[in-house]
C-alpha cells in the first residue's frame, strides 16, 4: 500500500515539476503578453495542484492535508484575479506584442 | 556532497543574484519586484536555517507589507526617475565598491573563522521554558526572558506610526490616510478582497495561537491581519478610518499599555517588572499577546497606507 | 565547507551589496531599497550565528533568533518612516532628491528613455 | 519517500521558476515583470511545500500559507500601481 501511495506521489511530482518547466517555456517563448499569460496559469493552477496532490499521502495527519489542500486553494485565488487584472492591464497597453 | 547540499548552494546564488539585480536595475519599479522576489527568496533561506519562526517574519514582511509599501512609493515618484540619476563620478564609485568588498572580505573571514558549533544559550532557553507554559523557545525568548525589547519595539511601532501621521498637512491632519481608492463594487478585486481576508483571518489567528508552541506568533500573525486589511482597503471595499478616531488611537496603544500593565502587576505579584507568577505565565502571556496582535496589525496597516491626505469630514 | 558557512559567506556578499548600492544610488528610495538588502544581510548573519549554537532538538540559539524578528519588525518600521518623509518631500518640492538640480546636460550618464 | 527525491524536485522547481525570472529583465512590459515574480511565488510555495515533507517540518506549510497570502496581496499592489501608471500616462482619472 505504501509503496502504491509512493508511486502515486513520484508520479503526481514528476507530472507537476513538468507543467513548471512548461510554464516556465511558455513565459519566456511565447511572443506576447497575453499568451505568455496563459502559460503562466498552466503553472500556477495545475503545477501547483498536482504537487499538491502528490503531497498528500505523505501529509501524515488530515489536519496537514487540508492545510496543503488550503495553499492550493489560495494560489487559485489569487492566480485568477491577478490573471483577470493583468490581462486588462496587458490590453489597454496597447496591440499584443 | 548530498542533493540538499546542492539546493542550498542553488539557493545561496539566487538570493545574490536577486539581490544584485534589485541593485543594478534601471528603473525603481524592477528593483521593487525584485526585492519581493528577494524576500521571497530569503524566507526559504530562514527555512533551511531551522529558523521557521524568522522565516514566517520576513515572507510577511521582507516580501509582502515592504514590498507593497516601495511599489506605492515608486508609483508615486515615477515622474521624478529621469531627472534624478546623477550618479558619483567613476573614480568616487570605485572607491565605493572597493570599501564594500572590504566590509564582506572582512565578515567572510569572520564566518568562515569561527568554531563549527559556537556558543549558545539555548540550553538555559530550554531549561527555562516550562516556567512559562509556551513551548516554543522563540516565543518564550520574546514573551517572557526578553519581554523588555518586545515592549519597546511595540513602542517603536506606535511611535513611527506618529512620526508618519505628523507628516500631514494640517488642515488633513485627523483626516483619512492615503488616496481613496473607488472602484466598482462587482469588480475582480472587491470580490477578491471579500474572499481571501475571512481566510487570511484565520491564518492570522492560527499563526498568534500556533506560536505558543510551534513556529509563529504575534508579529506574524499581526502582519498577516495587516496584509488582509490592506487587500480591503485597497479594492475599496472599506475606507481607510479617520486617525482621529478614538477607537483606532485606543487600539493602537492597547498592545503596549496591557503589556506595561502586566509588568507593572509583575512588581507587586513576582517581584520584578515583566515578571510573571509561575502558575499563570500562560494566560498572561496570551492576555498580552492578543492585544499586541492588535496593535501590530494597525500600526504595520496604518505605516503603509501612510499619512492622512483628506479631511475627516463625511463626504 | 557547510551550510551554515556557506549562507555566512552569502550575508557577507548581502552587506557588501546593499551598502554599495546605499552609496552610490542617486535616488533616495533606492538607496532605501538598497539599504534594507544590508539589513537583510546582518539578520541573515545573526541567523547563521543562530544555527551555530544549535543544541539537541532545538535548531538554534532562540535568542538571536528572536532579536531578529523584532530588528524585521523595526526595519520595517523605520523603512515606512522614510518612504513618507521622501513621498512629503515631492509633495513639496516636486522632486525626490535633496541635490540640487542638475544643470541641463551635465549628467555623466545615459538618461533612461 | 525518499527525501532526496523530494527535495531534487523542489530543486528542479525552483531552477525553473528562476530561468522564468528573466521575463523580469526582460520585460517588455510591466505585466511580464508582474508575471515572472508571480511565477516565483508559486514556485517557491511549491519547493517549500515539498523541503517541509522531506525534512518533516510540518511548519513548512504554514511559511507556505503565509508566502501564498503575502503573495497574492504583492501581486494586487503590483497591478494597482501599474495601472494608476497606465491612468496617469492616458490621463483618465480614477477607474480601475
Amino acid at each position: 500500500m505504501s509503496a502504491l501511495l509512493d508511486l502515486f506521489t513520484t508520479i503526481a511530482l514528476v507530472l507537476g515539476a513538468l507543467f513548471f518547466l512548461a510554464g516556465v517555456v511558455g513565459l519566456l517563448r511565447f511572443p506576447d503578453t497575453l499568451s505568455r499569460l496563459h502559460a503562466l496559469t498552466k503553472a500556477d493552477n495545475v503545477g501547483l495542484g498536482l504537487i499538491v496532490i502528490g503531497l498528500l499521502p505523505q501529509a501524515g495527519s488530515v489536519f496537514a492535508a487540508l492545510k496543503l489542500l488550503l495553499v492550493w486553494l489560495l494560489v487559485l485565488l489569487a492566480a485568477s484575479t491577478v490573471g483577470q487584472m493583468m490581462a486588462r492591464v496587458a490590453r489597454r497597453a496597447g496591440p499584443p506584442r | 556532497m548530498s542533493l540538499t547540499y546542492v539546493l542550498e548552494s542553488v539557493l545561496a546564488l539566487l538570493v545574490l543574484g536577486a539581490a544584485a539585480w534589485t541593485i543594478a536595475a534601471r528603473s525603481a519599479f524592477a528593483a521593487a519586484v525584485g526585492f519581493v522576489s528577494y524576500g521571497l527568496l530569503l524566507s526559504l533561506m530562514w527555512v533551511q536555517l531551522a529558523a521557521v519562526d524568522v522565516a514566517l517574519t520576513e515572507a510577511a514582511i521582507g516580501g509582502g507589507l515592504t514590498g507593497v509599501l516601495l511599489l506605492g512609493a515608486v508609483a508615486t515618484l515615477r515622474g521624478t526617475e529621469a531627472r534624478t540619476n546623477r550618479r558619483p563620478a567613476l573614480p568616487l564609485r570605485v572607491l565605493a565598491a572597493a570599501c564594500c568588498v572590504l566590509v564582506s572580505v572582512a565578515l567572510a573571514v569572520v564566518v568562515l573563522t569561527l568554531p563549527e558549533s559556537g556558543p549558545t544559550l539555548a540550553p538555559q532557553a530550554v531549561a527555562a521554558l516550562p516556567a512559562t507554559g509556551v513551548g516554543n523557545p522563540v516565543t518564550g525568548v520574546l514573551m517572557a526572558f526578553r519581554g523588555f525589547d518586545t515592549l519597546l519595539e511595540k513602542v517603536v511601532l506606535v511611535l513611527a506610526l506618529v512620526g508618519v501621521w505628523s507628516l500631514a498637512p494640517d488642515r488633513y491632519w485627523g483626516g483619512h490616510p492615503g488616496l481613496e481608492h473607488r472602484l466598482p463594487a462587482d469588480g475582480v478585486l472587491p470580490f477578491f478582497a471579500r474572499t481571501l481576508p475571512p481566510l487570511g483571518v484565520l491564518l492570522g489567528i492560527h499563526l498568534m495561537w500556533t506560536g505558543a508552541d510551534n513556529p509563529g506568533g504575534a508579529f506574524q500573525g499581526g502582519t498577516v491581519l495587516a496584509a488582509m486589511w490592506l487587500v480591503v482597503m485597497m479594492a475599496g471595499v472599506r475606507d481607510a478610518p479617520a486617525i482621529r478616531e478614538l477607537w483606532l488611537r485606543l487600539s493602537l496603544v492597547s498592545g503596549p499599555v496591557v503589556f506595561v500593565a502586566v509588568g507593572l502587576a509583575g512588581m507587586l505579584t513576582a517581584g520584578a517588572f515583566l515578571a510573571y507568577p509561575i502558575a499563570i505565565a500562560k494566560p498572561l502571556i496570551l492576555l498580552i499577546e492578543v492585544p499586541m496582535l492588535l496593535t501590530i496589525a494597525l500600526a504595520l496597516g496604518l505605516l503603509v497606507t501612510g499619512p492622512p491626505e483628506r479631511t475627516a469630514d463625511p463626504r | 565547507m557547510s551550510t551554515v558557512t556557506l549562507f555566512g559567506l552569502c550575508a557577507s556578499a548581502l552587506v557588501g551589496l546593499g551598502l554599495y548600492g546605499a552609496l552610490t544610488h542617486p535616488q533616495p528610495l533606492r538607496k532605501l531599497i538598497a539599504f534594507n538588502l544590508l539589513g537583510s544581510g546582518v539578520f541573515l548573519l545573526f541567523g547563521v550565528f543562530a544555527r551555530r549554537g544549535a543544541w539537541q532538538s532545538v535548531g538554534g540559539d532562540p535568542v538571536p533568533q528572536a532579536l531578529v524578528i523584532t530588528g524585521i519588525v523595526v526595519a520595517f518600521a523605520a523603512t515606512a518612516l522614510a518612504v513618507a518623509l521622501l513621498l512629503r518631500l515631492h509633495k513639496e518640492s516636486g522632486e525626490a532628491t535633496l541635490d540640487p538640480p542638475a544643470p541641463a546636460g551635465a549628467s555623466t550618464e545615459r538618461r533612461s528613455p | 519517500m525518499n527525501p532526496e527525491f523530494l527535495a531534487a524536485v523542489a530543486g528542479f522547481v525552483m531552477i525553473t521558476v528562476v530561468v522564468g525570472l528573466a521575463r523580469i529583465l526582460w520585460g517588455p512590459g510591466d505585466a511580464d515583470r508582474v508575471m515572472a515574480a508571480q511565477l516565483l511565488g508559486t514556485g517557491g510555495i511549491a519547493s517549500l511545500l515539498l523541503v517541509g515533507v522531506a525534512r518533516d517540518l510540518p511548519a513548512a506549510v504554514d511559511v507556505a500559507l503565509t508566502l501564498a497570502m503575502l503573495a497574492a496581496f504583492a501581486s494586487i499592489a503590483f497591478i494597482k500601481g501599474v495601472t494608476a501608471a497606465q491612468d496617469e500616462d492616458s490621463g483618465e482619472g480614477g477607474g480601475r
